[in-house]
């Protein structure tokens, strides 16, 4: 049995879910009481839980967030929403040294269960507010999180999972940075299994089988991934699409399995290309998977530039387009 | 030096900014423009500032004052107000590119004043007699940039005047939920900075206020802290609804600088109705017309189509000043 | 509650917690032991703050005070404080493990106080009867961190004491040169947080301030600041040089709360020198003894060998609360 | 002609010979005037150049590395050094919102031709302070600053490239992150020529010509692999190591070039391996030497866990012990 709901009301019935389940998760953030947060992710949440599980916060991100990390120390579970993820490099310290770290430092004496949602990335389909938010509000830096050990890092891309690993993240004994692509809100639609449905941290999923190329795609370039496998689909080209969907730990073996299939690798994302986490992907296939790639492995990614405001975003932002010409090119090898 | 402005000339400043952010703040709301962060009652914080500075001063806007910063200065005519709401001009609403002497805001709240310390800095340096003027809202203020900013331009006495747009709300958050402070002017004394609070409801107070400031700062005086109390009278910005009750939005609509301009000024015998409402004429006049122009305008740009494949170097030549590297010439992607 | 300390009781602690201090000291100038930050002339912060807790509360120490704390609390013996010094106890000196009950600080100046206030907002949440106190420097207060904390404990009244040990200088910059500020205690006004400035020359004066404050929060008083002037007599840490003249050196240890107190005593006929002469032989001995077994004990130890070979699952295990995932058990590197 | 000199003495003298050329250039910090830096990095340049072209400043980085912005914008070329590399953290807004995207977000209007120093890293020997500066004072992570389109990132290796590369990144009109590794302050002995050394900036170097197997080594891992090419050799392998200097541009061409030669590829560096900046070159080599890679490729790199306190750094670091096992692995296959 399962519900259709839009990945921003995914993400309002797991907070629900999981503030229901265990009295000790709280909901932080900046205006998340009446108003329900600033995209409105968790309206209605204050008033069916009250203002001693919604902690609102004045705009102080270091504050709160190391707010959030003392209470996790103290047997809380917060989920510490940040308006947008750009803004969460006012208080990267809290996240990267401290958060991230507390558990190794201490010798296992403090665990932070702590939440970090980050609303990242843009409107890929050009169109509405997020298409056009600029460059500190667009921005998908999950790779800076990537490398900072300690930190679980997790990547919906589409309802189900946007439930399924937030509920995971809540229970997780470890700090989780969970990136929500914000440009998805309302445009992805989809159906979300009933009960207490979790997505186990560390495990990838195959999107689409196939058997000529892996995508690796993530975020919102699953979704363009699998509109790629249909086009070409039609050309009798068979597109496997794998999306990571926990970036830390990274499961491995389900992406290498996929090119030990295929021998063909693309990888995409929203962030910027260079030292995005395709390179970590790229290069843990380059070491494992060595002997079965018969074409180089190629990234899609954003251009290293800042996002431009308004439709120039689309410039430099990866799509359909040049999607379809990176997988061409690997297939063309 | 800047010559002082009459009241009349004050009144007309006010008048044609509010009638400005009126037209862009309903063609927002009705969708046509996007998301809109509405000066409306701030007028008064814009004029102030924008009519004290001379040429070579700086100005870092907030995204609610700005415009009228920019036409108190000669920046921008009301047409141009107009026509920069569409994103047709360069400034603030199409991510402040501009030269030093207005300052952008980087769209995370507090981060942009460091910049402004160091533009005063560079005044202090060469000598130069002029002030930087840094205008952010009650919110802003707590988070810990602005902290490190105030302290350093006090112990450093830089030509530097903070002005505090103190509308009582950020974005859902009352002030009361915001700081135990009973003005943010009693931060000033942390920082060995002195500082007022002024009545935002009152354009000639704001005026005479930031004139004083200026003239003092400008003599060697140090830096300054001006809070200025004023009111919302609408949403934070035109997609977020506004989680006030209706007394409080109607309490803050009370607070009306051009209404009370135009009141004194009536009641003094200096302008009458007549005079009024043909002034008003006129400028709604040059609104309208503006706004033509803009949709005319706005119809017949492009949209971008080339979808993420911008070739490096072009990449390099928007994100960086120096020449593109060697090993970026010639490369495709 | 924790029964109040006599004059004498006090001077045993900051007695024994400054042979200790000595000590460690000139071991670290001599290069036995790696670069210490003295917490020399600092024993009449560290002392009130630790006797002035119960077990439950929760004290965030610096660098230069947390001996002295942990002395007076009854958590480290003197023979302790020494082992300590020489890294072989689990404490301030070997990265700060332990439970919440004592906060680390994290290396990160002001990073490590907004855990102090989610601590704070646990102990207000589960309405313990508990305060937090956070203990940082004058240098660390300019940090934006503090400012955002000040500012949340203030809002939310929490169970928060903000002890700010100044002593005059942060590494090699003067408090003139750090705030323009009269005293830090004037920042207080800003955040609504009652603040006062306490001599720490006088080891009775920062016992009876830190008493009256805790008795204050713990019955629902709401958050302080507590200033506590003093000196620092010898360098930042002992691998730097200290830039000060001769005449601001002497001066700085012409501030000295253990002889003042003994003086005090002294002078007031409960104490004397022949009974102190043997009180600090008493003391002697312990350190004498102690820096024995440390010495002993670290000869004993064996340096790490395996020369960054530790396979991917123990790192997990180091870095992290949960399971290792199943992606890398069985992997090597 | 050329001179013998430590790393920080090289260092050192690019600041003289670069604030004696151009007297925009400015020196920025905390500690940095009389002290000259709180690893005496400096020492001296206050004495040469005054308080007029050395600011110090209160312990804000947020504060003074957004100074060092502004003083860019108005035409000063600051050098901007940070205590340690990890306390910047707690300021990665200026860097990552501010400095990166200054240039394209106000289309060219403004430049930020600022450096900004930041000493990282540990000291892999193991032998003193810098080598047990535990999990805050001993970070390399250069890759984030590499995911941050707009910035320059390089890493002297040695005492020329030091000065070399200082002096480039001053006359850049970028801004340029600085990588010092500070356990090669005193460690790392060398020549430097004499005149005007500058490196130019995106041009990796050849440390050592060899034809069996590529290491690209980064920082202080140039020496090591030097040292491993050494011992190699004696078995009759021939090592070739480079040492790609600047991160950001990449100089591609030169890894390639190397890698199809020898076939073979080791990268190593201090950080972290996952989402370390050796993902991005072994990406780059498997989408740009594909058909030339006989083996895996592999990376030598810290574990993903904060890096212990004292001796127990070694059991994550890379190190020759851990390089040289990699490299045979890679050979053997």
């Amino acid at each position: 049995m399962s519900t259709k709901m839009s990945y921003i009301e995914a993400i309002r019935e797991a907070h629900i879910q999981e503030m229901q389940r265990d009295e000790s998760v709280l909901l932080m953030g900046i205006d998340v009481g009446p108003l329900g947060g600033l995209f409105g992710a968790t309206t209605g949440i204050f008033d069916k839980f009250g203002s001693e599980r919604v902690l609102e916060f004045p705009i102080s991100e270091t504050g709160y967030i190391g707010s959030g990390i003392g209470l996790a120390i103290e047997g809380f579970r917060p989920i510490i929403e940040i308006q947008m993820a750009d803004f969460v490099t006012v208080a990267l310290d809290q996240v990267m040294t401290v958060m991230s770290k507390e558990y190794a430092v201490t010798g296992g004496a403090n665990r932070v269960p702590a939440v970090l949602r980050l609303p990242f990335g843009a409107n890929l389909t050009g169109q509405g507010y997020m298409g056009g938010a600029g460059p500190a509000h667009s921005q998908s830096h999950e790779a800076w999180f990537c490398h900072s050990p300690g930190l679980v890092v997790v990547m919906p891309s589409n309802p189900a999972d946007a439930l399924g690993l937030l509920k995971a993240a809540v229970r997780s004994d470890d700090p989780v940075v969970y990136m929500e692509q914000k440009g998805m809100y309302r445009t992805s639609i989809g159906d979300v299994p009933d009960g207490d449905h979790v997505v186990e941290i560390g495990q990838a999923a195959v999107a689409r089988e196939g058997s000529d190329i892996t995508v690796v795609a993530m975020g919102a370039m699953v979704q363009v991934a699998l509109q790629l496998a249909d086009n070409l689909a039609l050309e009798g080209i068979s597109v496997e699409v794998v999306d990571p969907r926990t970036l830390v730990p990274l499961d491995e073996e389900t992406i290498l399995v996929s090119v030990r299939k295929t021998g063909r690798l693309v990888i995409t994302h929203e962030a910027h290309r260079t030292g995005g986490f395709g390179a970590e992907i790229a290069a843990v296939v380059a070491e494992k998977a060595h002997g079965s790639l018969q074409a180089p492995v190629k990234r899609c990614a954003a251009r290293d530039v800042a996002i431009p405001a308004g439709d120039a975003a689309l410039r430099v932002l990866p799509g359909l387009g040049s999607l379809t010409t990176t997988v061409r090119e690997v297939l063309a090898f | 030096m800047t010559k002082a402005l009459s009241p009349l000339e004050i009144y007309r400043l006010v008048l044609a900014s509010r009638l400005s952010e009126q037209r862009i703040t309903e063609l927002s709301k009705a969708g046509e423009l996007p998301g809109h962060h509405s000066g409306l009652n701030h007028e008064s914080v814009g004029i102030a500032v924008g009519s004290s500075v001379d040429f070579d001063d700086c100005v870092q806007t907030s995204y609610r004052s700005g415009a009228a910063v920019m036409h108190a200065r000669g920046g921008l005519t009301l047409r141009e107000l107009i026509l920069q709401g569409f994103g047709l001009l360069p400034g603030i609403r199409a991510q402040h590119p501009g030269g030093a002497r207005i300052l952008r805001s980087t769209g995370i709240l507090g981060g942009q004043v460091p910049t402004a310390v160091g533009v005063a800095l560079s005044y202090q340096l060469r000598r130069k007699p002029n002030v930087v003027i840094s205008v952010f809202g009650d919110g802003a203020s707590n988070e810990g940039a602005i902290h490190e900013c105030m302290n350093i331009a006090g112990v450093k006495r830089l030509p530097l005047i903070f002005v505090v747009e103190n509308n009582g709300i950020a974005l859902s958050t009352r002030g009361s939920d915001s700081t135990a402070a009973k003005t943010l002017a009693d931060r000033g004394a942390g920082y060995g900075i002195p500082a007022v609070t002024v009545d935002g409801g009152d354009a000639m107070a704001t005026y005479a206020a930031m004139t004083a400031a200026v003239a003092r700062t400008r003599s060697g005086g140090g830096p300054q802290i001006i809070e200025m109390k004023l009111t919302r009278p609408g949403e934070h910005a035109s997609v977020i609804p506004d989680v006030r009750s209706e007394q409080e939005v109607s309490d803050a609509r009370l607070v009306d600088a051009v209404a009370n301009l135009r009141n004194t000024l009536i009641n003094s015998g200096t302008w009458d109705a007549e005079s009024d409402a043909s002034l008003i004429k006129e400028f709604t006049e040059i609104v309208d017309a503006a706004v033509d122009e803009a949709r005319q305008r706005k119809a017949n740009l492009k949209p971008p189509t080339d979808d993420g494949l911008l070739p490096e170097a072009q990449v390099w030549r928007m994100a960086h000043a120096s020449d593109v590297p060697a090993a970026l010439q010639g490369a495709s992607r």
